[in-house]
């Protein structure tokens, strides 16, 4: 523990767990304020402040949180990608804390942009699940998500598990593309493409506002649940530690 | 007798849901398989719907006969399996215990997980009633077969992949069956007489396994 | 002591056993004969078949020829023997405690199960999972399991491997106690066993 | 506050709770798991007698 040292430098306040206790704990509160307000303010708009579309009507209010959570679902595997990188090749004791807690994460909100994305289809569709490429490439993306927590709870020892997840996560990382690529070849081929173009270039500003905000009260969402969720591995860990010398007294 | 009989399920379930174990991955593989068909059959609503029961028997029957190894393997390697000869409980009750287990493990997961595959697979509510019905009746059956294989191949060390191909030829009758029990084709409606045979057929096999697993296993020690 | 341990008296008369491991024979025509309150010392260098022999005294090796009695125990009573060997039956990510909860439930014991941690020294560490033991620790924690359940017979293999020298001692202690209270017990041991009790040897040489 | 959401105002409906509740159970667990983990953490440094930087 680097308590010696006056003043931590950068890269030991990042990367060693103790101080990452340390400096998130202030950070929390403030957050869940600003998230919770970001949230009111979003809904505000999103329900009440803006008129419907004149193509799909009301039913463009479900798109202002089916789109920030399709976003999310792909920017917390990015997360997760980027903390792979970060396990694999610097062995930032952080980074596999980091993808621990940001795996369920990701894997709620995709399910949430299929949720919302079958109910904001069924008005057009008439069914609540089409085949159509998007949705499907969503839908693997989760059995990714879902495969990653499988090959997390597998693992007794959490440091062995980090490094097999980290080569899993980055493997997935270069091939969601070509799923994503396939999918949508799989789709147009079995049908047109799909009537659903929301994210038009020509957005009006009254469906835009809404969209941006819940896309940051989202966001915001996101990085307080994987901060509190890293926290709390950090402390698991500690509490391995603990136990494994409390037996180790007690031989 | 039935504390010792509570508690091995308690315990085993325990050990299921705790980290290190793969328990919840076979709905996951349940799902998985229900998912893939279409993307090799197209994504045709009517043709799925009608072959929807076909491909959610198929993928609760492959689900199933996966498990089959786990029952009995790590009580056998860690020697729980030598002491329980000689616990209160007779071997075929201890068997009993561990089909229930497996059963509750494995099948109750994936019945939880039929109405996500029946929207993918734009099945009505009325198929999809008819599909949990059939596996809540057909599932018991391949459990008591799995633990039949398990037993049989516990003592094997590679024994984790010949059980299910020991134990599948045994398992088609529950196939048909369960099948029959959605929806008989084209002729008269024969899912009544489908679901009591399929309800008989699982019958049993429940009140065989434990005997013929408890020998098994009982035999394999030696 | 709640842990006391109230037993049947039973002795064993084995006559004429031999056993062998796939063709090798191990031992031909012994004769083993033992009273309750006593203890049996098997001797031999390792792959001697002691612990055949003692799996076969415990039921789950069927002797090639012999015959195995326990006389003053009715054969559909129930069960009276318990066998600690190299495997110990514990999983990882089972807590102490639930392991010999489960233990005591399992052998219809009644015995306290906290009190048979704190008599193998493992007090503190009930609620710790047991992947955390040492091999040392575990050993302990499976001799606790014979504590819960109270049965005459002990068939003990290698008892004192992997035991510290105050383990040795606790292994001691418990098979003494064990032969005061009238129980039997039959161990396969290369190394020295320091415990207080009559005790018969028998040598394997395989 | 009522306000009209239109003939598909069930699905609307249907998909805000949703989401509402799902995350709602998120933060829920999150702290739940937080708060049970600090205590064994504290329970476990006393019995070690070591206090660690919080």
């Amino acid at each position: 523990m680097s308590h010696s040292q006056d003043r931590p430098g950068f890269w030991t306040r990042l990367s060693n767990p103790g101080q990452f206790l340390i400096w998130s704990r202030p950070l929390v509160v403030p957050l869940v304020v600003v998230t919770a307000a970001v949230f009111l303010v979003g809904l505000w708009f999103a329900l009440v402040n803006s008129p419907e579309d004149y193509q799909m009507g009301d039913t463009v209010r479900i798109m202002y949180i089916h789109v920030p959570t399709a976003w999310l679902s792909q920017f917390v595997y990015a997360v997760m990608a980027v903390s792979a990188i970060g396990t694999l090749v610097w062995r930032h004791p952080m980074a596999d804390v980091s993808m621990k807690a940001a795996a369920p994460l990701g894997a709620t909100f995709t399910a949430l942009a299929l949720y919302t994305g079958s109910l904001w289809g069924r008005p057009t569709w008439g069914t609540f699940w089409e085949w159509d490429g998007r949705m499907t490439s969503t839908l693997v993306l989760l059995l990714i998500y879902l495969g990653i927590i499988a090959l997390w709870r597998a693992f007794e020892d959490p440091l062995r598990g980090a490094r097999m997840v980290a080569i899993l996560t980055l493997v997935g990382a270069i091939n969601i593309p070509i799923v994503k690529f396939s999918v949508d070849w799989w789709a147009t081929l079995h049908q047109p493409a799909s009537v659903l173009r929301a994210d038009g270039p020509t957005m009006p500003g009254s469906i835009l506002t809404p969209l941006l905000i819940m896309f940051g009260a989202f966001t915001l969402l996101f990085i307080v649940l994987h901060l509190v969720g890293m926290r709390t591995e950090v402390r698991r860990r500690r509490i391995a530690s603990l136990e494994r010398r409390l037996a180790q007294r007690g031989a | 007798m039935r504390r010792a009989f509570a508690a091995i399920i308690v315990r085993d379930i325990r050990l299921a849901l705790r980290a290190g174990s793969d328990a919840l991955t076979l709905v996951l593989f349940f799902v998985m398989i229900g998912i893939v068909v279409p993307f090799a059959i197209g994504p045709d609503r009517v043709l799925l719907a009608q072959l929807a029961p076909a491909i959610v028997w198929i993928a609760a029957f492959l689900a199933s006969l996966i498990g089959i190894d786990r029952v009995f393997r790590d009580d056998f390697e860690d020697g729980t399996l030598m002491l329980l000869r000689h616990g209160t409980l007779p071997m075929e009750l201890v068997v009993l215990a561990k089909l229930i287990v497996h059963w509750l493990l494995t099948a109750f997961p994936l019945i939880l997980a039929t109405p996500v595959l029946a929207v993918l697979l734009a099945m009505d509510p009325g198929a999809l009633w008819r599909t949990v019905i059939s596996l809540i009746l057909g599932t018991p059956g391949l459990a008591a077969l799995g633990a039949i294989g398990a037993g049989i191949t516990v003592s094997l060390r590679r024994g984790g992949l010949v059980a299910p191909v020991l134990v599948l030829p045994f398992a088609i009758p529950i196939l048909i069956f369960g099948v029959g029990a959605i929806a008989s084709g084209i002729g008269p409606d024969l899912t009544g007489s489908a679901r009591l045979l399929l309800a008989a057929i699982s019958l049993m096999l429940v009140a065989i396994a434990p005997f013929a697993a408890a020998l098994a296993v009982r035999a394999g020690e030696d | 002591m709640t842990l006391r341990q109230d037993l049947r008296r039973l002795s064993l008369c084995a006559t004429g056993l031999s056993g062998a491991r796939g063709e090798r024979i191990l031992f031909a025509n012994l004769d083993l004969k033992a009273e309750a309150g006593t203890a049996l010392l098997l001797r031999g260098a390792n792959g001697a078949g002691k612990t055949t022999l003692l799996l076969m005294l415990y039921g789950a090796i069927r002797p090639l020829a012999g015959q195995i009695v326990w006389s003053g125990q009715d054969p559909e009573g129930p069960p009276f023997i318990h066998l600690f060997g190299h495997r110990a039956a514990v999983r990882a990510r089972l807590a102490v405690l639930e392991t010999l909860n489960f233990w005591r439930d399992a052998n219809g014991g009644t015995k306290d199960c906290v009190e048979a941690l704190e008599r193998v020294g493992l007090g503190g560490l009930g609620s710790l999972d047991a992947g955390y033991l040492s091999a040392g620790q575990t050993r302990r924690l499976s001799l606790a399991r014979l504590l819960v359940a109270p049965r005459p017979v002990w068939l003990l293999d290698e008892p004192t491997a992997a035991l510290d020298p105050d383990g040795d001692r606790l292994v001691g202690e418990l098979m003494a106690e064990h032969l005061a209270a009238g129980g039997l017990i039959i161990a396969a041991t290369h190394l020295p066993l320091a415990f207080v009790g009559t005790s018969s040897e028998i040598r394997l040489d395989g | 506050m009522a306000f009209d959401l239109g003939p598909h105002a069930v699905f609307i409906i249907a998909a805000y709770l949703g989401v509402a509740t799902v995350v709602a159970a998120l933060i829920g667990y999150r702290t739940f798991e937080a708060r049970s983990v600090s205590r064994r953490l504290s329970l476990l440094e006393e019995a070690s007698g070591r206090k660690r930087a919080q």
